[in-house]
């Protein structure tokens, strides 16, 4: 999706507001919010792609009005809404509905260090071939889908180096709209500062992407 | 606490795609603007939120703490330093670092949470590593801690690609105009860490006194690290 | 309205890049976001304006008048409708429309702001034509007055280049997969009529009775032109 | 600038909201607003370029958040004070400051029809020579000024052909910022839709943009 979200390269957004001494979490709520996020998913009713993509959904003008952990929570309540997790009228009453059985946490203070705290990794065993060699001259493909995606607009069309193979991951594309896992490699490719913004940039700076077998093409 | 629910719905529902907050024709008494309301306290509205949770028995409270606990107090900046300064005084960890990050950080049994893929970038005299996410918030939790309300911001995150060497001058880091800037764009399950430069005159530091010296930025790359009398750090 | 104007003044600083109003650290109080408050009552304000830009003797308040007057009541969609029904009408008309949109409008007298460089584009069975200005509003004024709402928005901006097809059909135009759509993205100070087709069954009506068949949406290229037994128009 | 007003190709900002029977103002102070626009530029303290820009210069939460004729307002506060029209304390107090001597308008109801509804051209009778062609092959330049411009990010780097040469006008990048008017050719470039968006846009459809020379290099 060609949202908001995708800032590679935007400018007028303002001087970077450095905090010193900044705290984890500026308020309980924040870090309640965090935790709601990291717990929640052991209910597998989501997963983290479609999370990502939750906040990817949410309208430009909130999006840019909300803290970070304010888009959190409404991503968060928003797709327990929709994968039915939690009803519109529980989130609105802050009451499950009557004659809801309760149910008991997947995780627990006995199991949150490995079930929560050390998140399942993306990484795949899958034997799936490469269709890319480091060294390897590639473009991004021109794709603009309207879900979720993880090559941003800004090195579309444009050329670069296959740097190195990462080794085989999920598909964000697809597992974030729970289409499947479609494990395949994922390549740093290294894209010159010149190639993605023009002349004006010195030449031996690079841009690494780390991007899907899927994305790219031979250049 | 009505107004306060509604606003909050209707952000909800216009995620869904069913309303739209920009530019909504909007009747002469300009009442429409309601719908643009502030998120109202998010502290009341997480409040009914875990007690809903946990009424339904969704989550355990006990695990939020501990979830809250973890990244407040066990989990930051210190890990990173640490195999920073490992990294600074033992040539053949070094090797290990760079060659095969995960390996090497579970030595010190850093990994889980979007830290089982990091890799560690070094920065030279000729060459200095820049590190970013610009469609999130992508960051090496184990080894930093969360990221701080800058690195998730808009303005760090367009202008770190585009424009890294202005990016780090706002932080006080002037490059030579030779010296090449890589930037790392997390845009997948891989993470990444700037091994910073030793600084000069550190030579006769333990690793201790070393590791103390690391700062979060320099790891992020919008940081050199400096001897504690050349100057206070960010 | 001490708050009003604080609101007021927050967002007139912020513009001129001394404050921003995303992502800024904020205390456990939470009470930063006061900066990001709606623009209060427009209202109020633009009367302070009207009254501070009067008695600096700045603007006349008749010239204002006489300004909202004229869109409000003379410059609208039916100047170009009429343009529209004589090309039509007049194929002589049509080819000197087509080929110097500028001086074959000023037959009609419609020229000036904005309008002195208005190109008509023609629909026919096998092409459509769709005007846009992604960038800011731009439109052709003298011809069909100020634009809506929805031509203003973001999601008819961001759309009408990427998806022309999607647009159109969410405004009702469904065109065949061989038609050639063509978008005119106005990014510099040329203007854009979209000339749509005749209906079929107009053979025998007038050129005042065509001319009031023709809506701003079609000579924008998001509808077509039909004949009133036909159904409504939007 | 690469500003979030840049639209073309976003996805995500919903539905278009149609509303039937539109007001030319939905509220007397939008007419206000549009009046004073349209009548302030008479004191040539700013033009229409620096106007332009003034709105690309709010905030994106700001953007987002106004409605058209708020960002109006905004901009018309900012760049009357940034030029010196009014002071912050005038606008902020809403009473001119103490001692000012009262003006004349330019613009008055006797000739408020030919200076301000009958706006002053941007073409210019300069006999520049054109750098392209009609039927010419070009790229539109891989460039990303921090100031206004009037070539889309979406169009960068991308090719396509001279459809007609529009004539001499001002430049717009030089203008908004008060460094002069730099007349040269503005075309209307035809790109393919794939050239823009890849193999999913229909072979046949074309994006036409209005262009500067100084936008363009050969292909």
């Amino acid at each position: 999706m060609n949202g908001v979200h995708d800032m590679g390269g935007q400018q007028g957004m303002g001087p970077i507001q450095y905090e010193k001494n900044e705290p984890v979490f500026h308020a309980p709520w924040e870090g309640r919010v965090y935790a709601f996020n990291r717990t929640l998913g052991a209910w597998r009713k989501w997963n983290l792609d479609a999370s990502r993509h939750g906040v990817e959904l949410l309208p430009p003008a909130d999006y840019f009005r909300m803290s970070y952990y304010e888009r959190w929570l409404t991503r968060l309540i928003n797709i327990s809404i929709s994968t039915g997790l939690l009803t519109r009228e529980e989130v609105e009453s802050g009451k499950p509905a009557p004659g809801t059985a309760k149910a008991t946490p997947p995780i627990t203070i006995a199991n949150v260090e490995a079930a929560a705290i050390i998140r399942a990794s993306a990484r795949r065993p899958d034997a799936v071939v490469a269709r890319f060699a480091v060294g390897q001259k590639v473009r991004a493909r021109n794709m603009n889908p309207v879900g979720h995606t993880r090559l941003p607009r800004y090195a579309r069309a444009k050329s670069g180096v296959i740097d190195r193979d990462h080794g085989v991951f999920l598909f964000p594309d697809t597992t974030a709209h729970f289409l499947g896992e479609k494990p395949q490699h994922v390549y740093s490719v290294r894209f010159s500062a010149r190639e993605l913004w023009g002349e004006e940039a010195k030449p031996q700076d690079g841009i690494y992407l780390d991007l899907f077998d899927d994305y790219l093409e031979p250049a | 606490m009505d107004t306060t629910r509604r606003g909050f719905l209707a952000s909800t529902v216009a995620a869904s795609g069913v309303a739209v907050t920009q530019n909504v024709a909007h009747g002469a008494d300009d009442h429409a603007h309601d719908h643009q309301a502030l998120p109202s306290d998010p502290v009341l509205r997480v409040k009914s939120l875990e007690s809903l949770l946990v009424e339904k028995g969704l989550v355990d409270p006990a695990a939020l703490d501990a979830v809250v606990e973890t990244y407040e107090r066990k989990v930051g900046p210190r890990n990173g330093a640490r195999v920073v300064a490992r990294a600074w005084v033992d040539p053949a960890y070094k090797s290990r670092l760079l060659a095969d990050g995960r390996s090497a950080l579970k030595e010190f049994g850093y990994g889980g949470a979007t830290g089982e893929d990091t890799l560690v970038v070094e920065n030279t005299p000729r060459l200095h590593n820049l590190v970013v996410c610009t469609l999130c918030s992508c960051y090496p939790w184990p080894l930093l801690g969360l990221p701080p309300v800058w690195y998730k911001s808009a303005p760090y995150r367009s202008r770190a690609v585009i424009d890294p060497r202005g990016v780090l001058r706002e932080f006080g880091v002037t490059l030579a105009d030779d010296v090449e800037v890589r930037v790392w764009d997390s845009t997948a399950e891989l993470r990444y860490l700037v091994l910073p430069e030793r600084p000069t005159g550190s030579e006769n530091m333990s690793e201790e006194a070393l590791a103390a010296l690391v700062t979060r930025d320099a790891m992020v790359g919008v940081a050199q690290v400096a001897l504690p009398q050349k100057g206070a750090q960010l």
